[in-house]
């Protein structure tokens, strides 16, 4: 099962959906907005954007390659648009497999492959400005090594 | 119509401006000859150039690769899900 | 938190427990029965027993383990005991941490630790008799290659 | 009390057919020098003597390490959890 929603995650359910008596084990990967901080400054939220529908067909390819690549039972992926607060899950990727090392490498191949191709993008939103993650465009000037300044 | 329907997203979307615009083009022009038009209008985009990827109907393209009237066009920034 | 149970574990309870504004992401394990099946007989459930306050000290020192190994702001455990049905959840591993390599790297090490230190051992209950997994010694007699009948 | 309780788990338990016991020795026996005593009583453990951990007290020992009364010795097959 692979969405892309706009409201919060039901992160419980998508896991205990997973389970299978042909299965032996459950990895789960959960992406939560963490309060990054430097120079004084924090962050307060993020806010996803996607290209849609691409973006969810992306998230289909991910579990057809996983399903080629490894055994496993069930794959499911949905990924949070809109605004995300500290500690809130913006991803949650869960994979079933018979046996752990399929699980584990799988639901760790779908968020490095979600971070390659699926065309959703997020930006940082600071206590002194934005920035769009990725490109360093935004709107803080004064703190980042990275360039967010020099783009604008 | 002779047009097609350019997307931006992300940093794109927020460095010119617009999230939609539209470009007259005729059958067979590359992606690579659509950039030019594009940053005539708006010259905002021209330094994220290189960072950039683009798809044509919903899936990746390349420079080379040509556009149609009635395509939709997607200005991509670097991906940053997860 | 680590925690030898006899009841059946809150799965969803346990992940979204470990949502930190200080981690952004949160590696999730679940082992859970699996219906085996050979020469006509299948797996029923499995039986869990440990040796306490051993097991229970051994799930601690994994997380003292993970805590020197790696950077991680949540890290619980929860092995169940008795009967457990296919599909079930036997045990659950949450580790949260800033970033996704060691919050994978961690939990991965966890279920590898638990499998070679945390005295709990599991008999698999067959249609046709039962099998202590590891020994090998059990009441299966006429199918599995494993020398279960040479022990007896 | 001069003995030493001995506590059987998993397979060892169900060979030994009992899952305790308890062991009359001299303060200082090695784990080394117990399992004679043990097999003595249970003879069924022999073919596991290979595939058999101890734990005194709580913590993995090893065969040379001393027992005195009063402590817990564990009978430990290979563990299976997760």
């Amino acid at each position: 099962m692979f969405r892309i929603v706009e409201e919060s995650i039901d992160v419980g359910a998508l896991v205990t959906g997973a389970f299978r008596p042909d299965c032996g084990a459950v990895a789960t990967f959960v992406g939560t907005t963490r309060v990054d901080e430097s120079s004084g400054a924090s962050v307060e939220y993020l806010e996803y954007e996607a290209y849609r529908p691409m973006a969810d067909r992306k998230l289909e390819e991910i579990g057809a390659e996983i399903r080629e690549r490894w055994e496993v039972g069930h794959v499911s992926i949905v990924h949070r648009l809109g605004r995300v607060d500290p500690g809130e899950p913006s991803v949650v990727i869960v994979v079933a497999s018979p046996r752990r090392g399929p699980a584990f490498e799988a639901s760790r191949y779908a968020i490095e492959r979600i971070k390659e191709i699926v065309p959703i993008w997020k930006r940082e939103v600071w206590s002194d400005g934005y920035v769009w993650v990725g490109s360093q465009v935004g709107t803080r000037s004064r703190h980042e090594g990275r360039n967010t300044a020099s783009l604008r | 119509m002779n047009g097609v329907k350019v997307l931006l997203f992300g940093a794109a979307a927020d460095r010119a401006g617009v999230r939609q615009t539209e470009l007259s083009v005729h059958s067979g022009v590359t992606l690579g000859e659509l950039w030019p038009i594009l940053v005539d209008r708006y010259p905002a985009l021209v330094p994220m150039r290189d960072t950039l990827a683009f798809a044509v109907n919903g899936e990746y393209a390349r420079m080379e690769d040509a556009v149609s009237p009635g395509d939709e066009v997607a200005v991509l920034p670097p991906v940053s899900g997860g």
